[in-house]
Order: C-alpha cells, then structure tokens, then sequence
C-alpha cells in the first residue's frame, strides 16, 4: 500500500497525524491561526492529536486553557471576531456541554444578529463517540444537536484523508465549523496526500456503489457499514455506502441520487437513534423526490435509548455493529413492497 | 474612591495617569482631560439619557416592538469608561447597553432604526436593542445572555495581544452577571495570560430582582479581584470623574501589558428592569434617594463649578441633543424595512 | 363558556396560571416539593407563571437563585438526589444552554450510571420559542435537544389543561421531566379542571379527526393548525390533527394509526427544520408498518435554517403559519401517488 | 495549616472541636480521636492504596478495560476529611475517587466488581471507576465531569437543610476543577444560603499536566475563600492529623448552621493522571521528593510514635488489607457480568 501511496504524493497515516498534519500547515501559512485546549502543550492532547505541535509552534499559539470550556469557548470566539482564526478543542465531546450557550447562542448567531457585519472563523474539534471504556460522561455522539443549529457547519470525517482535507477546508471557511472526531478512528490509518489540499463541506461521499440498497453511515459506522457490504454481498446483495461526511448542510443530491437508484434505504449512525443523524437523513429522503422511489420503508440503526454503559459487552450493545446492519439490510433488501 | 486589597498597583498607577497642574484640587476628570472633552462627555450622557427617553416614547407610541433594558442614571459609568478608548480599542456590551454604544461613539440614528427593526439600523434589523453592535468603532456588541460577553472580551484581548496591537478591551457587565460562570472562568483566564482587558460591573444594586445582598457572596463586587490577582477598585458610578480615574488607570496598566482590572460602578437604574417590571423590589424612597444622586446633574454642576461650561452653553448642548434625537427618529421611522424574503441572509459568509 | 366550564367543573384559566395551579397543588400535597429559579420570588417569575407563590409558600420553598444557571441546574440534581422533589424554571429556555453539562450528563444519566440505585425526580421548565421580539437569544426551540437524551422525558404541552395536567404527572413522575412551554401560550385560555389531575406522559392526543391527511404538531403548532384545517375543511380537505405532546418518549402508537388511516403526514414544529421534533416523527413513521400505507411524501413544515430575527416580518417568516400550513397541505392532499 | 483572610472563623471555632487532656501537645487528631479510630484510619490508608494498586495490576492483567485515575499519595486528604463523618452524612467525589470511595465505608469487593464491569459492582458494571457511588454510606458517586460535583453538593446541603436533618455534605474536587465555572457557582451559592457544605480541594499541583500556576490566578486555592465570604485553610494534605483538624473544624461549623468552608489539601498523585500520561510535564525529582513525604508512612511514624500501634500491630493491618483485597478481586472476579440484553435497564425508574 506504501508504494501506491507514494505514487498518489501521499503517505499511511493515522487519523490523528492527518489532523496535526492539517493544523501545522494551517499555522504555517497563516499567522492567525492558533490552537486552544486543554492540555494540548506538552502533553500533546488526550489523543495525542496536538503531539509535538507545541514545541514547534510555541505555547503562544499552541495553548493549554485551564479546564475551563464554558470560557474557552468563548475566547476562542472573541478571537475570531477580532481578526484570529482559533481552532478551539475539546478534550471530550462530553464537556461541550458547558459551552453550548458560547457556540449556539454566541458563535452560530452572531454574524446574523448583527446584520452580516461580522463573521467568526472558528474551528471547533469533538472527540466523540463509545468504544474506549469510559461510560457515560465521555462517550456521547451529540452532533446531532449542533446540526440543528442554523450558523455551524457540522463535519464528522472517517477517513485519515478526509479528516485532513475537511479540517484544512473548515480553517479557510469564514464560518464557525464543528468537526466531530470519532476517538475510535484516530489509530486508524489511511492514505494521506502530503501538503494541502481540501475536502468540500457539505459532499457526501459515495464510497461504495451499489444497485440494491443505500447505506448511509456517518463516521466510524462507515467503516461497519463497508465491511457489512462485503459480507452481504455473498448472499447477493448489492449495497451502495454513502459516507455522510458532512451533518450540516447536509448533502441532499447525492443521498437523492443514491436512494433513487437503490430504492432502499438504512441510515446507520452511533449517536442516539431518537432524533439522531439518521432522523434527519430519513426525513429529508420521505419530503423529496425519492420518495416515489422507495420500495421499502426506511430503516434507522443508531444508538440504544440509552447512555453509554461501562461494561465492555453492553457498551457494544448499544451502538450498531456489523452483523445487525447485516441482518437488517438482509431483512429489508428482501422486503417486497 | 475606596481600594480593596491587591488595589495597591491602581493606587501606585494613578499618578502617571493624572495629568494636569500642580496642586491642583479638582476632581480628576477635570485635572485629566481638556475641556473639549470633557464638554463632549456632558453631551454624550445627555444623548444616552435621551436616546433611552426617545425609545421609552416610541415604544409607548408602537414603533418598538420586543422589550428593552433602560440604562437611565447609570451613564456616568458607560461615559466615563469610554473616555480613554480609542476607536480601535474593543468593549463587550451587555442587554442595557445603549450608554456603552453611544459612548463609543455610535450614532443614533442608526440605533433607533436598529430599535425600530429597519434595514439601516446597525444589525439591519435583525439584532435589536439586545445586540446593537457598532463593529467599525470597536463594539463588538450587547449581548442578551447574562455574563455572555466576558469570555469573548478575553478572547478579544488575547487577539490583540497576539497581533500586538497597542489596543485594549473593556467588558461591561452587571452586578448579577458577577455570580455566573462565565465570570470566574474569564477573569481567570484573563489574569493567568496577563491579557488587556478591562472588567466594568455596573453594579445597579440588582439582578433583574434579585439585590446583590441576596445573590452575592460579598459586599463589593470588587472584593472578587483577590480571587484573581488582579487589582480591585469600587467607585462611586454617579460620578463621571471618579470612574473615569479608575478607567483611565486601569486602561493604561492593560496597555503597558500589566493584565487586567476589576473594576466596580455602583450606580442605579431608574427604569424598571424592562418593560414588564412591575417594581415589586425596590421601594420608591430608594428610587428617589437614587434620582437625587442623579449622575448627569452631578456631572454638569461640576462642570459649572470648575468653569468648564456657562449655563448658555448646558442648555446649547441640550438643544443639540433634542435635535439629534428628533433627527434619529425621524431617519429611523423613514427607512424601509428588511424584506421578508431575505429572512434567512447572513446565517453564513459563503 | 364559563357555564359550560362550571358544570365540567373547571374554570377558564390562562395557560400561566394553570401551571401555577399544579405548583401549589404539588407543593401543598408534598413537603419535598419546592421551586427554584431566577426571579421566581417576589418578581413572580419572567412571565409571571409562579406570581404570588412566595407569599404563600415562603421564600424557603420558592427560591430565587442568582443567576447561575449550571450551578442552579446541578443544586436541584443535588437536591433531587437526596429526598426532595425540586422544580427548576429556567428563565427561558435560551439559558439551558449554560446548564446541559448538569442535565445531560448528570440529571439524565445518573440514575443509569449508577446501576439504578438512585433516582433524579427532578422537573425542569423551559419557556421557549419566538413571537415576542426579543431576537435570537431568547426564542429559541431546544426541545429536539433534550428529545435525543436517553434518561429524561421531554413534554410540550399545548393547552392550560395539559399545561397543568401533564406538570402534575412531571412532579409525580421519579426520573426527569423537562417540560417546554411556549411563551406565546402563558397568556392563551382554556377549561382548566379544580383539583388534582394528571395528563399522562407518552401520550399524543387527536385534537381533530379527520380522513384524508394527519397533521403532528407540537406546542403552539397545535392551534396553528387547528386554524389551518378549518381552512381547509372548506376546500372538502378533512385534516386529522395530532398533538404530539410528549417528544420522549414519542407516542408511536397514536401517529402510527392516524397515518395509518389517513395515508398522508405533515409535520408542523417551531424549531427548527433540520433535526427538529419533525425530522423523529417523519423517520418514526417511515421505518413503521404505517410506511405501506402512505400515499404521498411526508412533509415538514419547521422553523427556517436561520436564527430569529428581531423585526417582527421577519420573526413570523421564520416559522410556519397558517397560510404556509393550508397551502402545503392543499397541494400534499392533492398529490396522486 | 496556614490561615488566610476569613479564617480567622475556623481558628476560633478549633478549641471547640479539640478533644484531649489539658497540656497535651500531640497533633490533633490525636488529642480528638480515639486510639481505635486513628488505628482505623491507618487501615483505611492502607486499604485505598492497596486498593489502587491492585487496580493497577489487574489493568496489566487485562481484567479492567477503559481507563483510571490513582490517588496513591493522596490517602490523607480522603481519609482525614472523612473521619468526622457519619453514614447519613452525604459526599460527592471525583474522578479520581476510590480513596473517598473507600474512606466514606465502601466495600473493596463491590468496588473491584464494579472495575471489571461486573453485576455485583456499586453501579452493576453500568458506571465503571469513575462513577463508582455507595449511596448507602452517603456516596453520591464520583463524577466524570471535572467540576460535575460541586452544584450537586450545593444541592444536597439544601436538601439535608430542607428536611431539617442533622447531616452534612463533603464536595471533594481537584485543583483544576477550581476554574470551572461549577466551582464558582456553587460556592456563591452555598454561602449566602449558609448551607451546611464543607468544600475541599484537593491540590496535587496538576489538573491533568497542567500546573496551577500555569492555570489559576492565585497561589492558593484557600485565597480564593475570601470571594464567597467563607472561611479558607490551607492544609498540609499529606498529613492525617492536619487534614482532620481542619475537617471536624468545618463540619461542626457546618452542623451548626453556619455555613460552608473551603479546605484546601496541598498533596500529590504519585502516579500519572491516567494510563495513558507519559509524564511529559513533571520531573523525576518532584516526584521522588512528593515520595518522600508519602503520607501513609508518615501517619504510621506518628501513630507508633505516639504509642497508638506497635510495628506488629501495624504488620497485622496490613496482612488484614491485603487479605480483604486479595478476596476483593476474588469476588469481582468470580461475579457474573451483565446480559448484554439488559443493556438499555436502569434508564427510567419508571
Ligand atoms: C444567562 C442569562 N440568565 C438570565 C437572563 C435574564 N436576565 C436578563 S438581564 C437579567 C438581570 C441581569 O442583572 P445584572 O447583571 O445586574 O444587569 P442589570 O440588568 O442590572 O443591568 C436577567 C436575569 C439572561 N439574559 N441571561
Ligand atoms: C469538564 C471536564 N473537563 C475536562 C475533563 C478531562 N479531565 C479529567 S480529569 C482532568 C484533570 C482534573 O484536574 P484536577 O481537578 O486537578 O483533578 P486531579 O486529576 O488532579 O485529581 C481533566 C482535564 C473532564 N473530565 N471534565
Ligand atoms: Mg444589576
Ligand atoms: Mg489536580
């Protein structure tokens, strides 16, 4: 695989290094970018994302907050609209929570509440998501929540290279942008190009075509979403996974043409079923034109109405898994209407 | 002008800041600033008087709808802050802030048409009274949460020091916001980074109706600054020259990079808290108490005294007033208004 | 009325005053029982929903907080947690933003974490949404928000009966209850029953039956579009209307069978479109045995993708009307599948 | 234990809670405490750092996943806050909580479960190290949210002034939490309802691999006492008897209504925040110095000292606690884990 990389101009990285390789370039380039959070300096980041950026950039634009999100969050917005672009992150998704009243009621909204004459270019990283043993204070997927705010743009990359190339796009967009980071994926590796590039906000991607069914998974489920389609395709079954990407906006024309040429669709996504993710994806399939198309009810899988327990076993119980997104895309492929 | 612990840096400041003659006894303000503005300051607190005057009218008269947050007979506070800023230095403003804009300069035309919900009002009509923002003369904006603006007057002070930009910030907030979180986290922030930015609580002696007696852990907002290691000062805020001797020293220490200051306005509203208030909390004889203490009065008697302004020339900038305030509404109730269709613009940039 | 209202033994109250009705039924019945907010004492609340409760409770059981809404949130936890039965009135619902560290991962979640040792019979209040003029920062819809949370129950209670019957039911009820009120409904009139009586959590109620299309609506879309199908009964077009009510847990069974019946769904919430209340009652109905019997798309008609604005035109273009209402209806109940 | 401003309160209050005979010059807690309670104490230190490390070992093993957070070092803060309280006297902890766990009665055996995910666990293997609560023994759990615990103290200190019960309520929280917005709020709170809270600190110098100097603005949290009008002390944390003195001061404060205290213990984790610290931001000397001065051995030098135990009665105690531990982890274990199709159990009560 090195060798292909090579040729592309790119490399194997982790997740985590494509994001650090993002922010060095950024902070290369432009003077105004600066990243914030806790314990990102020495100790490079609970997820050891910031790594050495510290001693390469120095604690003046590399800064350790206290633990303090609720005010981090909104120095980084008085940043921004003062001629910064802060990239602000969080330790965990979980202690947001804090800082909604800085990133809903200041960030999103405080370039329409003042007529256009400001804008807050604001980057916001969430690690995110179950797997690691923590319980429920540091395993919650809430991007649903800041996907339904109108002024935040919500990403969620799967790949190390679209976790790069969206976090690039999100430095040079004028607009607070949201990424949700999946912890579990940041050990994973992929093929990454070297020096900038982008990846667009608001594209979906379809990164597995198919005739019989759409899958439409968000972040880490991708991944279980692919590899379901591998195994369901011995029995025949042809799925095409479409890689949400981006949560807010969402990418209607991709997610329409994919349903309109499967006429099935399943929504997998890890954050709670209820309102989640795939609430959205489903809903805005039934209003569109796709919907004529549909030979099959739309099917959820997403998170147990439940918090995240510590458990091993039960804390995979409540997040999809492959064998029940293949057993319910084997259920529904099969559906006559 | 009493000190609180950690106060001595002020203490030690204040001479620097004093310019003037020697043995010169007058107030501050009067030692410290030319006659030019101080004049400037007299027709500033008139304009803010009547500007909230003007707004209680044409709500009454329908031309406002949604509620507002009167700031009148706390303008010595907003005016003598502002009077050391320049156009560049950046404030946080609060839900009362019309004083903090029209002291950084704002015009008010442009914030009655933002009152009345026009497309030429400073938000287009789309803020309102709780986030009339004038970004090109370095106000960044009231906000309509509570404590909302400090993080953000840090994060704007950081800017600056990161652009190593000569400029300061000050952060308005009130007594009640002092008990939030935000508060704690911002000053704190403030402190450990050494940042220029300035605190101002205007303490009008209640949240909403909440007494800072049955809110607040201590007697002085102020006495909070220990808690930060950052100098601590409570003035009187009906007095336009004793706030503007805090600012003055607290700017210029944010300006040689010294951090920040906490500084204290007790002062009174004389309004309701809005327009539902039905006053259940204040007694009228301390509302007179307060009306007597009335800031501009005071202000405009000193100026007398110390032969700054004649009688004539009080009422020449009265008139001035009144006019530019007629002139305000006037412009603000002729303009159009946003059009329907754009209800969703500037949500994004691109 | 008000004869017909005695002989049902009710009153014409205010939907304000119901909700004090059941705070003084409650706290007159239970000693643990006690409210807590800013400005709920003497002041009698923003929108004067407590009133004079303090001088008849005390200002023991009615306490003014300051204003610190994440440490006021997690006082009534802690309380909660230990023997009482506390009531939390957030000012509006804007400034939960400050307090959803304590509700979501505290108040919700405890019980859970704790292997159900504990309970949180805690009841939040929330008043929400535009109408008033007070822009972005103070009308917003949040209620989707809490909807995703596994742990709490989230009502949206329509009328003064339901206002006061469904509080009631909260405070009894051990676990959460966050109740969303619309603050253009406090001053809204209706029969309120004397006395204690509880409307049942979980469950929608058909306001309006109707043959050829169901309407969900929450809160004040209720009336919206109760005046949207007396529109429409004049074009022979029969709406069903459905109060949704209760967002968690959703009354699947009630929509499912208006839909069932009907064959056609539009889903009208103030909050806004993407991730609304909408988006869970659309994907509800489209993974359920009622997806066979639609005959057109599923349509949803929620607040714009934009903050709220200050002017008044523009406030009301933001949310659905009536007219917005009658027209998409008209053409969905014409659509031939 | 160094007074600041306000304390002048706690030391009034000490002779109060000093037990003893007359002249008796020995450290406090052995003029206040009874010759079994101390040896308890030293059992309890043994037990939670026996506990911790066979923690550690049974994470080598691969019997715990996820992560943990050690409190080896700081034995004297949980245990000498601990000992003047009852079992209807209620706590919250922290993340790093097994030392308060242990210290407010909790079984060793339950706890280990809990660690291995097991049905037998304080949370039935639902919450894991850092949720572990024995709300029997007046635990209301640790706490993931660095500052989560604070307002739900506030809370509980309400409810036991409410329902007129004689208990009250220990907040323990680190020294990072400290800048929270939480920690703010609750102490604002507590104090001008004069609820029955003592509040402790425990500083070992880092939140996380941030120092204090690096993150707070003052040099002792205790300073930060005199912005909720409370008292502060600051006390040697790694010495039992200092630890306890300042505790049973504030708790009979506390029992007697007058209001709440912030206890500040200045000590040291001996090992990394969690698993996966590398130790990027102390040095080997600090450590090895913190070491030095580990309170367990410093308790038991006293107690042998002053005549309390023997070195065979402490020889006994130990093979007492490695004995409890070694069934403990037997018991977790031997216990059945949870059917995973009991997953979503123990969301609603009902
Ligand atoms: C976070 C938040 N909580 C509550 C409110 C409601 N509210 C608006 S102004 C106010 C009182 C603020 O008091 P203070 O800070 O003293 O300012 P003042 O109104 O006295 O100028 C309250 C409670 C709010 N806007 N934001
Ligand atoms: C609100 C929140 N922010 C950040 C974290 C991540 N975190 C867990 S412990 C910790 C350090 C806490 O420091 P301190 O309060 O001093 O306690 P210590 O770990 O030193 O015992 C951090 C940053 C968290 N759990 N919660
Ligand atoms: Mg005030
Ligand atoms: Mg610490």
């Amino acid at each position: 695989m090195s060798e292909l990389a090579n040729a592309a101009g790119g490399r194997e990285l982790s997740y985590a290094q494509a994001i650090q390789e993002a922010i060095a370039i950024a902070m290369e380039e432009d003077p105004r970018v600066f990243i914030m959070g806790e314990d990102i300096g020495v100790y490079g980041g609970a997820f050891q994302v910031t790594g050495d950026l510290v001693h390469r950039f120095g604690a003046d634009r590399v800064i350790d907050t206290p633990i303090a999100e609720l005010g981090g969050a909104g120095v980084a917005v008085g940043a921004a609209l003062t001629g910064m672009k802060p990239i602000y992150e969080f330790q965990f998704s979980d202690f947001a929570t804090l800082a909604m009243e800085q990133i809903v009621n200041q960030a999103a909204k405080l370039r329409f509440m003042l007529g256009g004459n400001v804008s807050v270019p604001l980057v916001m990283r969430f690690p995110a998501g179950s797997g690691t043993g923590a319980a429920a204070q540091h395993s919650q997927s809430l991007e649903a929540w800041l996907g339904h705010v109108p002024g935040l743009k919500v990403l969620q990359p799967s790949t190390p290279h679209d976790a790069k190339g969206m976090l690039l796009a999100a430095i040079d967009d004028p607009d607070p942008v949201m990424i949700f980071e999946h912890k579990i994926l940041y050990k994973s590796k992929g093929i990454v190009p070297e020096g900038r590039y982008t990846v667009p906000i608001g594209k979906a991607a379809v990164v597995r075509e198919g005739r019989d069914l759409t899958i439409v998974a968000s972040a880490i489920m991708v991944h279980k979403a692919l590899a379901a389609a591998e195994e369901l395709a011995k029995d025949g079954i042809d799925v095409e996974v479409v890689d949400l990407r981006t949560v807010r906006p969402m990418d209607r024309e991709t997610i329409i043409a994919s349903v309109m040429k499967t006429g099935r669709l399943v929504c997998v996504y890890e954050g709670v079923k209820t309102l989640g993710v795939g609430a959205e994806i489903s809903a805005m399939i039934a209003e569109s034109e796709a919907f004529d198309y549909l030979d099959a009810p739309i099917l959820r899988l997403g998170g147990a109405e439940a918090p995240i327990p510590y458990n091993p076993e039960l804390e995979k119980a409540v997040v999809p898994q492959v064998e029940g997104i293949v057993a319910a895309v084997r259920k529904l492929a099969r559906r006559e209407r | 002008m009493s000190a609180i612990p950690k106060a001595a840096d002020v203490a030690e400041a204040a001479p620097q800041a004093s310019g003037g003659r020697e043995g010169d006894n007058r107030p501050f303000a009067f030692r410290h600033f030319e006659p030019a503005v101080l004049k400037d300051a007299l027709r500033q607190m008139h304009l803010i008087r009547r500007f909230e005057e003007g707004a209680e009218e044409s709500y009454m008269r329908g031309l406002i709808h949604g509620t507002m947050h009167l700031s009148i007979g706390q303008e010595a506070s907003a005016v003598g802050i502002c009077l050391p800023l320049t156009d560049t230095d950046q404030i946080t403003s609060t839900h009362r802030g019309h004083g903090h804009c029209i002291a950084k300069g704002a015009e008010v035309g442009r914030m009655f048409a933002e009152f009345f919900g026009k497309e030429t009002g400073y938000c287009r009509g789309r803020g309102g009274s709780m986030h009339i923002a004038d970004v090109t003369k370095g106000n960044l904006g009231a906000n309509g949460i509570v404590g909302g603006g400090l993080p953000i007057a840090v994060g704007a002070a950081l800017s600056m020091k990161m652009q190593k930009r000569p400029d300061v910030v000050v952060s308005f907030f009130g007594d009640g916001a002092n008990n939030e979180g935000a508060f704690h986290e911002a000053l704190n922030m403030a402190s450990i980074w050494k940042l220029p930015v300035v605190f101002v609580c205007e303490n009008n002696k209640y949240g909403m109706s909440v007494s800072t007696e049955r809110s607040t852990a201590v007697k002085n907002i102020a006495d909070r600054a220990v808690a930060y290691s950052m100098p601590g000062v409570t003035v009187d805020g009906n007095s336009l020259s004793d706030v503007s001797e805090a600012s003055v020293t607290a700017i210029e220490r944010a300006r040689r990079g010294e951090g920040p200051t906490l500084i204290e306005c007790k002062t009174y509203r004389h309004r309701g808290h809005s327009k539902s208030d039905r006053n259940r909390y204040r007694t009228k004889e301390e509302i007179d108490d307060w009306i007597s203490k009335d800031p501009i009065g005071r202000f405009e008697a000193e100026l007398i005294q110390y032969g700054i302004v004649t009688d004539g020339e009080v009422e020449g900038i009265r008139a001035d007033v009144e006019r530019e305030i007629a002139e305000g509404i006037e412009f603000a109730k002729n303009s159009p208004s946003p059009d329907p269709s754009d209800a969703t613009r500037f949500v994004y940039t691109a």
